[in-house]
């Protein structure tokens, strides 16, 4: 609906304007990459503010509350922009013994896998840039790069701390990898497609049906592991401020290190996302099954309790909340229960359970399975 | 040239040069991530050839995976490069010979009849909404099951190779035993002890 | 979907064999050095199994499983109770050494085993996919176990050496297959040979498959030019390693040789003919002539490996099933030999001492007669002095060649080897003419003795009557 | 299904574009007054004792080889998994095999306490 209303308005302006047609369509991809950027960075501006009204609330603080706009305080709103610029206008220092090179390109390799795992995110049915088929692999795959820009920040800088930091947190990012691959199996066995959006059709039928049920072991897995996939609290030992300072970007400053900054929190959207994606039945709607079926033919209200984006926003919006919660709660992990917790619990938990939802389908046990 | 074509000549590129990095830059740290980027474009021209399943494993093993550790390896090393770039331009002649006549060879043989166009013509493109990690799953489990089951006991001779060859224990170490700490009950670490008041001297 | 339940019957061994080394894996896990030989005992078990499943299950017919990626026919029921035999022979020697050199540990018996699965796979591969795996899975193991003596700069040295090597060759056969692949369409064996009978014309493009092909199964087999590695592989290894390095993989590297050319590639018999001819006469001749300058008994058993290569291609090239039946009695005959050379090594060495060179042989004689005896048995068999069984070993290979109408280079080989026969003999006189280093009798353990005992007179036994293995040979090649 | 890719390699080349005009925006906007002390190592302070570049615990490699090992292993569960329905009991079977021979080897590698970081 809202695509179709977009191309009548710009058939009204005169589209395509006589352009070839592989400038048409380089235009059009254009057009949707800003509609997904735009928002998704505004989204990382404000987490950064929701993270410190937050955890403020949390510990009975405040928060921020004093930059607004137009000269009214507006509860601190203004606080992302005014960090954004007041990043942008700092020096970027680049320590003595560093690989230069390396040192720079570093926050890119961090950002941009983070950037480009969007392409095949499903915001609705249909509603996609790019529809491959091996959308959930092309994910897993291209968020693995991203532990090379810590690794080669930490080696670039030539300094010990963001040294020790980057084989950390390499060690842990690539531990917590195998659990989060396995607990997705276990995701494409139940839809029986390796599709994001073939995936979250696969969990139509309401509440009861999505995957967070039957997979909640993989479900629960899925998550810490995101949650240690993006080194935030409780297993941020690659920041560690109180042993090692702040980890592979104690030498960075200014917009590079604003670039890992942005990437560390689109990441966390991202894994947010794709939770709600994978086990929350993505923009489908929880009373699907629930209500009759008449009263999603109402219109407005009928397309509001109805499937639709503002389900997904609302399901990501509470994963975040929870990552905002943990830092708030939990006190950091042990590096070595850190490693314990990933291989000797959750790999084993994700192996039996991987067999049980086997069974379950190959049993076709209702009623998630019931029917091909 | 078409439009894939373009693709494939700039990944290409992007490949040989990256490969001609590997081998020729100073730095051990910039070869290995030179390597990454040459899996990177491979993968790239993988998926041209629609192999979409095999270039995105290709990425998430070994860029995801392999360099990560050969990374590892790489950056603790101390090994003293000049030293070991000595008698490389030793060896240039005669090993730029080899490459070339390797090339020339290949060139001849490589331009030979069997790959023309009208013996191997360009397969058929496949459907936008073809599975290609379906197609290969359908055949992976059930007809190639016997190399299938050898590959999982490669894997497992690896975990027992990496496990026989690398693993050292450091003697006086003292271990969290998380399990008989959860376990522990009350009475095993308070003891109540009654106390009669006592008057302060 | 169609598809049809596969054939397990023929995979028994295979199965078993997995099955019991997961067993010893685990159960190593739960055992300390005391009742660590429990392993040993297991592992044994597992090879005795494996020979009776395989004996029962050897028939005159060749039967093809899971989708023709496997075949068991008779060749690879006979080679496979080779590698078994030889393997458990590889135990019984090395238990003692291992002993005393703290690499008594579960892990040698599981890579081991892991080993004789990959060769048991590749000695009944018949897809390129199943040769490359098998292969893959044998070197390593090898690669690993080489590596195990992890304080020993020397093994490293050469695991490292090893490794590199190996997978450049691995690369080469890859590549190989992927240009056969790309001509013919096919992976699988039988199709594979249908495919290149059939192709019309220009070859080019499949001998050039075929030369990678050759590179990566020389390299296995230590042919030269691929066969830097085996000096320093065999000396830097663990005696106990090197002495199952140099015997069971030259079986299974057979298989492969087979496999591939008279299996998959008939239709080119004569471009591999060609080239295996070169490999073969640079094996028995470099082979020979090197060895000579060895002061280790190591290398020098090495160098001499790589002559028997040459030797075992020599069979094969010959293009008939006459030759093919040469060419595994040799690769089998060479495995005694050589179970029975480096055992000898393994017998004189003890803790903190390894006998390598050949001066720790002078005066052997005096030390113990009898081993000494059984030294020159098996001296003699290698140099191809009848009548020991590596008399017959040559002489049907030259038979196979004679009867190829390759007269020239029988005599080659001929005249190589008397020049061989002089630093056999080397040993022989150091062990019967020179005085002594050491004084002291000689005192192996009871088990090393019987068993180099038996492997010994077996090769003088074998000698006597060697029509029954060459029949065997025959029958198993079809011949 | 190559025109379902184009979007996405326009993404990344985007995403690449992104990073680094932020990263020349700070250049271009930022001061530069570089003095030794600014740009020497930072360690609470101190002088830098030696290069940073040091030798690890033999540990991390150990992760790295197990990680590569199961990254296969979840690469070899993928095409399974979305196919289970279709290649009935024996696919099924063919990968509790599987599974099987890796556990043996998790099972391995946990008594050897390769998993114990130290």
């Amino acid at each position: 609906m809202l695509v179709e209303l977009i191309q009548s308005f710009f058939a009204g302006l005169g589209w395509p304007w006589g352009l070839p047609e592989w400038m048409q369509v380089g235009l059009v991809i254009l057009a949707k990459i800003v509609v997904i950027l735009v928002p998704l960075m505004v989204c990382v501006a404000y987490l950064t503010y929701a993270e410190r009204k937050v955890i403020g609330f949390m510990q009975v603080r405040i928060g921020p509350n004093r930059v607004g706009f137009f000269g009214k305080q507006m509860w601190g709103l203004g606080q992302p922009i005014a960090d954004a610029v007041k990043l942008m206008f700092k020096e970027i220092i680049l320590p003595a013994g560093a690989d230069k090179l390396l040192f720079l390109i570093a926050p890119v390799i961090a950002m941009a896998p983070a950037l480009a795992a969007w392409a095949v995110i499903p915001f609705g049915s249909e509603m996609v840039l790019a529809d491959v088929d091996a959308s959930l692999l092309y994910v897993l795959a291209i968020t693995s790069i991203g532990v090379y820009g810590i690794i080669i920040a930490g080696w670039a800088s030539n300094s010990k701390y963001p040294f020790i930091s980057a084989m950390r947190s390499a060690a842990q990012i690539v531990s917590y990898e195998i659990a989060m691959g396995f607990a997705l199996v276990g995701v494409l066995m139940a839809a029986g497609s390796i599709n994001l959006g073939d995936i979250v059709a696969a969990q139509q039928g309401g509440f009861w049906q999505w995957f967070w049920l039957p997979l909640l072991p993989l479900f629960v897995i899925y998550f810490i592991s995101g949650v240690a996939e993006t080194n935030r609290a409780p297993f941020d030992v690659a920041e560690g401020e109180s042993e090692i300072v702040a980890g592979f970007h104690v030498e960075y400053s200014g917009m590079p290190f604003a670039v890992f900054f942005l990437a560390e929190y689109a990441n966390m959207i991202l894994i947010s996302v794709l939770a709600s994606l994978l086990f929350l039945g993505g923009w489908l709607s929880p009373l699907e099954g629930l209500l009759p079926e008449s009263v999603f033919e109402i219109t407005l209200l009928g397309s509001l309790l109805g499937p639709g984006l503002h389900w997904l926003v609302v399901k990501t919006l509470i994963f975040l909340f929870f990552y905002l919660w943990f830092r708030a709660t939990f006190p950091r992990y042990r590096y070595d229960q850190i490693m314990r917790l990933g291989w000797k619990v959750f790999i084993p938990l994700t192996i039996v359970w991987i067999l049980v939802v086997g069974v379950m389908i190959i049993t076709g046990t209702p009623p998630w399975f019931d029917v091909a | 040239m078409s439009f894939e074509q373009i693709i494939f000549y700039i990944f290409s590129a992007i490949l040989v040069a990256a490969a001609v990095g590997v081998i020729t830059v100073r730095n051990p740290v910039h070869a290995a991530l030179f390597l990454v980027m040459c899996f990177i474009t491979t993968s790239a021209l993988w998926l041209l050839l629609e192999a979409e399943f095999l270039a995105i494993t290709l990425v998430l093993v070994y860029v995801g995976a392999v360099m990560v550790l050969f990374l590892f390896v790489v950056m603790m090393l101390d090994i003293n490069i000049a030293k070991m770039r000595e008698g490389f331009t030793g060896y240039l002649p005669l090993g730029a010979l080899v490459a070339g006549g390797t090339i020339a060879v290949m060139w001849y043989v490589a331009n030979n009849d069997y790959f023309n166009l009208t013996n191997m013509p360009p397969p058929e493109r496949l459907a936008a909404d073809a599975s290609n990690t379906r197609m290969l799953g359908e055949q992976l489990y059930t007809t190639y099951v016997y190399p299938f089951e050898i590959a999982a006991v490669i894997l497992l001779l690896a975990i027992v190779a990496a496990i026989t060859l690398t693993l050292r224990h450091r003697t006086g170490t003292r271990y969290q035993k998380i399990d008989q700490q959860v376990r522990v009950k009350r009475d095993e670490r308070v003891r109540m002890v009654k106390m009669e008041s006592e008057e302060r001297k | 979907m169609n598809f049809d339940m596969p054939n397990f019957l023929p995979a028994m061994p295979e199965m078993f064999v997995l099955g019991m080394t997961s067993l010893i894996l685990i159960i190593d896990l739960f055992l300390n050095e005391r009742t660590r030989v429990v392993s040993y005992l297991l592992a044994q078990a597992t090879l005795v199994g494996a020979f009776i499943l395989s004996l029962s299950l050897y028939s005159g017919n060749a039967e093809l499983s899971f989708s023709d990626t496997f075949v068991l026919d008779p060749m690879a029921g006979v080679l496979k109770m080779a590698v078994y035999a030889t393997v458990f022979m590889v135990f019984l020697y090395s238990h003692s050494y291992l002993r005393e050199r703290g690499l008594f540990r579960g892990e040698f018996f599981v890579l081991a085993l892991f080993g004789v699965l990959g060769m048991m796979v590749l000695i009944s591969a018949h897809s390129f996919l199943t040769i490359y795996l098998g292969l893959e899975l044998m070197s390593l193991a090898l690669y690993a176990m080489v590596a195990m003596q992890r304080d020993s700069r020397t093994a490293s040295e050469a695991a490292m050496k090893y490794f590199i090597l190996g997978a450049m060759a691995s690369a080469m056969l890859l590549y190989g297959m992927s240009m056969l692949y790309g001509v013919t369409g096919t992976l699988e064996l039988t199709e594979l040979s249908r495919a290149v009978q059939q192709t019309q014309g220009d070859r080019l493009l499949l001998v050039f498959g075929l030369v990678f092909l050759l590179v990566g199964v020389a390299f296995k087999l230590g042919a030269v030019p691929f066969h830097m590695w085996v000096p320093d592989v065999y000396h830097g290894a663990p005696t106990a390693v090197t002495l199952f390095i140099s015997t069971a993989p030259k079986l299974a590297g057979f298989a492969m040789l087979m496999r591939l050319m008279v299996d998959g590639l008939p239709g080119l018999q004569p471009q591999w003919h060609d080239i295996l001819v070169l490999l073969a006469v640079l094996s028995i001749g470099v082979g020979n002539v090197v060895a000579i300058a060895q002061t280790n008994i190591k290398r020098m058993l090495a160098y001499s490996g790589i002559s028997h290569a040459g030797f075992l291609l020599l069979g094969v090239l010959s293009g008939t099933p006459e030759g093919y039946a040469a060419g595994m009695f040799y690769a089998i005959v060479y495995t005694i030999m050589g179970l029975g050379g480096f055992g000898m090594v393994i017998l004189m060495s003890r803790a903190g001492f390894e006998a390598e060179q050949l001066e720790d042989y002078k005066g052997l004689n005096q030390r113990s007669p009898w081993f000494a005896l059984m030294m020159l048995f098996i001296m003699f068999s290698m140099a191809g002095v009848p009548p020991f069984i590596g008399f017959w070993a040559k002489l049907a290979v030259l038979q196979a060649v004679v009867s190829a109408n390759l007269m020239w280079l029988a005599a080659v080989a001929v005249i190589f080897s008397v020049i061989g026969a002089f630093f056999y003999l080397r040993v022989i006189k150091l062990m019967y003419f020179d005085q002594a280093r050491e004084q002291g009798s000689l005192k192996p353990g009871a088990d090393l003795a019987v068993v180099l005992s038996a492997n010994a007179i077996g090769i003088l036994a074998l000698g006597a009557f060697p029509g029954a293995l060459m029949a065997l040979c025959l029958q198993a090649m079809g011949a | 299904m190559l025109e379902n890719y184009l979007p996405v390699l326009i993404f990344i080349a985007i995403g690449i574009a992104f990073g680094g005009f932020m990263i020349l925006m700070g250049f271009l906007l930022g001061p530069r007054k570089p003095d030794s002390e600014k740009l020497s190592a930072y360690e609470c302070g101190f002088e830098a004792f030696e290069d940073a570049r040091m030798k690890f615990d033999v540990r991390y490699y150990l992760v790295a080889i197990l990680f590569i090992i199961f990254d296969l292993e979840i690469a070899f569960l993928f095409p399974w998994a979305i196919v289970l329905r279709d290649i009935g009991m024996f696919g099924f079977m063919s990968m509790v095999l599987f599974l099987g021979i890796l556990v043996i080897g998790f099972i391995y590698e946990w008594k050897k306490g390769a998993l114990q970081w130290e």
